[in-house]
């Protein structure tokens, strides 16, 4: 079994095994990046194969078994990706490298007590004590104590199998409330919703996209954004035979790459479009499919953009030019 | 124990190092068989990627080998090379590869002599400093043998 | 059975056809005889088809489910795994996943008039489906083929054109691009859509498929249009980029729809309702 | 001092000199700033320019979405200045398509408006005040205590660093020199970097994207800044802009914006001693 925690041992806080609890570092607003890796790790095996000329071996075709894994210290936003992933990686048939790590984890979640300039869960219709993801949500109360909530039935077991590790106590005062009056208000999604669908070519994506460099950033960061390569990559000879993997590789939709036909042919060739697909996936498409946004609120984008891009500002200039459109129509 | 064979890769360009090597054989002299020669037009067409994938496909240790100043085929595409190599050597010594990993030579098409003796030489250096296990290690975990 | 999605099965190549300078259609066999009883597919679906050590690309199945113990694919060397297939010789083990996504609905094409359009490399795709058709001919009432290219070293399947030619119960008729003839070239020269146009079948019982380069689908859509053809009638393949072929990995979609899952067949009412991002 | 940025923005745009103006302007993160492109001039007053200014603005004159506008006129630190000098070195970008505000700090840390237009003022400038920030006997500090440590050292030390990599690419994408419209990281024909984020492929990527950049870099430091990874990127640039300044007479980028690129062109006096 593996513990993985909040660490700061370089000059930022990432998480990582750890084999004693005062490695751990609860302390940050939030980690650099997100828990998706441990679950939806940047590269992964997908399969081994090893051939000599036409004769073809599969090898390790089957998923591994995966490390049974705590993730303790998650905040509620990279908790909630979680049954958001879940959606994808099982709808239709079932990604069984994502979904047998799924549940060997289990994600124990600190509430916040505090936020920085970027923290944004709240204007996604998150809070910085939702359960979504959690089994067991800590929250902090005011002794330096925390009060368990279980979220699931595994959290519930959790509690159940270290009893004396817990007391019972009264329902605590929130310690949620300061930081809630630093958050933002709560975006009209459906509102987000509607704009988006009727703008799919509009001069906004443009001008909303001038800045952006192209980099994956803002989605490998991202705690919900799940696209991915496929891709062989040959290795040296074992016994005579060339051996090499099939690996699943994190793969951005920023990139101009993503979308090139052999042809050359790119349906999204600048830019605007792959700028306006990010946030139609998010806020339209995955939705429609799904019934869940892809987004959590939890700022990584914008702390992280390497050109100061600002979601909340696109999220909030879209929701306010929709009720514009409302007004409009109701005169 | 049976003593540590390198494996070398040579990159060497056609008019010189390659007749060079050659000329080693048709002379019959004998050297080190550690070498895999690699044939290329030019040491200016010797792409640094080519050192770091030898090293990636298992290789101990490079060779890189071509017209000696002055006399390349091509007027100046070993002058370019020798530009790029001053600077990229000193970024791989950096990186921690070790500088004898990497040797850079001059052997002319009438050097047969000299080129045994270099890859004597570079197999010797090789065999001094071992199996790369630095990169062996990186070529294992991205091969999946580490899980295997 | 595997729980492995991503695991293909082993096909040997068993034979390789060469259409044009740089198009082969490869015919495969499963390794495993238990796989091959197992695998069905209808016409329109598509595969992963993969070189190992090359990696994966996205093609549809060439041949029709009315032959079983082989699947064919016609493949254009254009990147790092089709350059492969494009070399691969008889005997060689290639990987395939599938089949995958929807299909042509030929059943509901049934005592209909069956038109298929079709451009250069297009025609892979709608081979599968007249095969289907025509394995099948009683079923159907008139079939018609229309079939371009830019050049007449261009066109594909060049052996089943003549066949075709010579049935009577098929209307075929191959076009190449002005400036694309040969001296000794019998068939006709000019753009397919303006072919149909001058062919004009009736739209009322029909089913059209057209596939092939965007700028043709998008002029025979018109020209369709103009013949009395409704957008329900008409259908075509979309063949967005994808790795995975199982809705996940993200990127064939248009709007919320995933080609890879909601298609590759779309009809042209569907195309229509579509953004512009295939 | 920030009028006079802004007024010099909107000369440019009311004459038509310039079809647009790159610049900064406050960002939605307090403290902030974020890189603005404006084409009208009452838009002027958005531009900014503080310590918080950071991005290498040179990054946009090759980009097709801002060719597309015109002529560029860019709000340019020593550092952008230098890194469009090596554009049109490299003839990625006409000199006669950029014009520049050019904006310094001070020693004691004061913005300011340059008085200098032209590229032959401009350059004359750099050359008589602004040393190569990447070549400071301070910050080689860090260089050369790397240099110090033993092989397997550096190796263990630069494993650590380029483990973190999650291929993302921020790297190349801020940096106004990487302009290459397909990346040989993009390219899988060879394949010669593997794109997977392991060790391999990550060491090969990161010794690449140095390299690359060998007598090109202008000390920015923008890949460093932008890396969600924190992988300390400028350490290799520096090495790299130390060796071939102690190579090749001085050599350092961005102080010319004609002539031979470092690695376009050779002397017969190069270094030979680490031949055999």
């Amino acid at each position: 079994m593996r513990v993985v925690a909040p660490v700061s041992r370089t000059a930022f806080t990432e998480f990582a095994e750890i084999v004693a609890l005062d490695e751990a570092d609860f302390s940050q607003v939030n980690t650099r990046s997100s828990i998706k890796q441990f679950l939806f790790p940047a590269t992964e095996p997908i399969l081994s194969y090893s051939l000599e000329q036409s004769n073809v071996k599969l090898e390790c075709e089957e998923p591994p078994e995966p490390r049974k894994t705590v993730i303790i210290g998650s905040r509620p936003c990279d908790a909630a990706s979680l049954p958001i992933l879940d959606k994808l990686f099982s709808w239709d048939c079932e990604d069984r490298f994502y979904l047998n790590r799924r549940s060997a984890t289990v994600v124990i979640s600190i509430a916040c007590t505090d936020c920085d300039d970027c923290c944004f869960c709240t204007a996604i219709g998150l809070g910085p004590d939702s359960k979504q993801g959690s089994d067991l949500l800590l929250v902090p109360g005011e002794s330096g104590c925390y009060n368990a909530e279980p979220c699931t039935e595994r959290g519930a077991e959790l509690v159940k199998q270290h009893e004396k590790l817990f007391t019972q106590s009264a329902a605590p005062a929130s310690v949620c409330k300061a930081v809630l009056e630093k958050l933002p208000k709560p975006l009209n999604l459906d509102r987000i919703a509607n704009w988006l669908r009727g703008h799919f070519y509009d001069d906004f994506w443009q001008a909303a996209s001038l800045k952006c460099v192209g980099c994956g950033c803002c989605t490998f960061l991202c705690p919900t954004c799940h696209c991915f390569d496929i891709t062989d990559e040959h290795g040296r000879y074992r016994d005579g035979r060339r051996a090499g993997l099939r690996r699943k590789n994190w793969d951005s939709c920023q990139f101009a790459q993503f979308t090139l036909h052999a042809s050359g042919h790119n349906p999204r060739p600048d830019r605007a479009s792959r700028w306006r697909q990010r946030m139609m996936h998010k806020f339209l498409y995955y939705p429609e499919r799904f019934g869940s946004r892809l987004c959590t609120g939890c700022g990584r984008c914008v702390r992280s953009c390497p050109v100061q891009m600002d979601i909340r500002d696109q999220l909030k200039a879209i929701e306010s030019a929709q009720a514009d459109d409302d007004q409009h129509l109701q005169a | 124990m049976a003593e540590f064979e390198p494996k070398i890769a040579a990159f060497v360009c056609t008019w010189c190092t390659y007749a060079g090597a050659d000329l080693a054989g048709t002379s019959r002299l004998q050297y080190a068989s550690n070498v895999r020669v690699i044939k290329l037009p030019c040491t200016g067409r010797i792409d640094f990627h080519f050192i770091i994938k030898a090293f990636e496909r298992g290789a101990d240790a490079v060779l890189v080998s071509g017209c000696h100043p002055g006399d390349c085929h091509y007027t100046a595409g070993n002058y370019h090379a020798r530009r790029r190599w001053t600077v990229f050597r000193k970024l791989l010594e950096f990186a921690g590869i070790e500088p004898d990993r990497v040797t850079f030579a001059w052997v002319s098409a009438a050097e047969g002599a000299k080129w045994a003796s270099l890859v004597n030489e570079v197999t010797e250096k090789a065999r001094k400093l071992g199996p790369f296990t630095r990169y062996q290690r990186l070529n294992e975990i991205a091969e999946g043998e580490a899980e295997r | 059975m595997t729980t492995n999605i991503y695991k293909p099965s082993l096909m040997t190549v068993t034979a390789v056809t060469e259409e044009s300078a740089d198009v082969r259609t490869l015919r495969l066999e499963f390794c495993d005889a238990r796989e091959r009883d197992a695998f069905s597919f209808r016409a329109g679906q598509f595969g992963e088809f993969s070189f190992f050590g090359e990696g994966e690309c996205t093609l549809c199945i060439a041949s029709p489910p009315t032959r079983r113990g082989y699947i064919e694919c016609t493949v254009r060397k254009s990147g790092r795994v089709t350059a492969a297939l494009t070399n691969a010789e008889p005997g060689d083990v290639i990987g395939f996943r599938g089949p995958y996504g929807n299909a042509f609905p030929v059943d509901t094409w049934q005592a209909r008039d069956v038109l298929f359009i079709a451009g250069g490399i297009g025609l892979a795709p709608v081979r599968c489906a007249i095969w289907n058709v025509l394995d099948l001919r009683h079923r159907y009432e008139s079939v018609t083929i229309i079939y371009g290219a830019r050049t007449v070293g261009d066109l594909i399947y060049r052996r089943e054109l003549e066949q075709w030619a010579e049935r009577s119960d098929v209307r075929l008729v191959v076009t190449v691009d002005p400036g694309g003839e040969t001296p000794d070239w019998r068939g006709r020269v000019g753009l397919v859509p303006s072919l149909l146009k001058e062919l004009s079948p009736a739209g009322g019982n029909a089913a059209a498929v057209a596939c092939g380069p965007p700028i043709m689908i998008k002029f025979t859509l018109f020209a369709l249009h103009e013949l009395g053809f409704t957008p329900e009638q008409v259908y075509t393949t979309l063949e967005n980029r994808m790795k995975c072929g199982l809705g996940k990995c993200g990127r064939c979609n248009i709007g919320s729809l995933y080609v890879c899952k909601d298609g590759p067949v779309f009809t042209a009412a569907q195309l229509a309702a579509m953004h512009d991002e295939y | 001092m920030i009028d006079q940025l802004r007024q010099r923005a909107r000369e440019l745009l009311t004459t038509g000199e310039a079809a647009c103006i790159i610049g900064y302007a406050d960002a939605s993160v307090p403290g902030k700033a974020t890189p603005i492109v404006i084409t009208r001039a009452e838009d002027a007053d958005r531009l900014v320019f503080h310590a918080a200014c950071c991005n290498n603005l040179a990054a946009y004159l090759t980009r097709p979405e801002i060719r597309k506008l015109g002529t560029v006129a860019m709000v340019a630190k020593p550092a952008d200045v230098r890194a469009a000098f090596v554009l049109m070195q490299e003839n990625q970008v006409r000199p006669d398509d950029v014009k520049f505000i050019a904006v310094d700090v001070t020693p004691a840390g004061e913005c300011t408006l340059l008085a200098q237009r032209t590229r032959e003022e401009l350059l004359d400038y750099l050359v008589k005040n602004v040393p190569p920030a990447e070549l400071a006997d301070d910050a080689l500090k860090d260089v050369a205590a790397l240099e110090e440590q033993k092989d397997g050292e550096r190796w263990h030390y630069w494993q650590q660093q380029f483990s973190r990599c999650i291929r993302c690419y921020a790297c190349r994408q801020v940096c106004p020199l990487c302009y290459c419209s397909r990346c040989v990281a993009d390219k899988n024909r060879p394949q010669w970097i593997e794109t997977s984020a392991h060790g391999r492929g990550n060491l090969a990527w990161n010794i690449t994207r140095a390299f690359h950049l060998a007598g090109r870099c202008v000390g920015c430091g923008e890949c460093e800044r932008a890396c969600p990874a924190g992988i300390p990127l400028m350490k290799l640039n520096r090495k790299l802009a130390k060796d071939v300044r102690d190579s090749f007479g001085g050599h350092a980028a961005g102080y010319a914006f004609s002539g031979e690129q470092l690695f376009a062109g050779y002397s017969p006096s190069d270094p030979n001693d680490f031949f055999e």
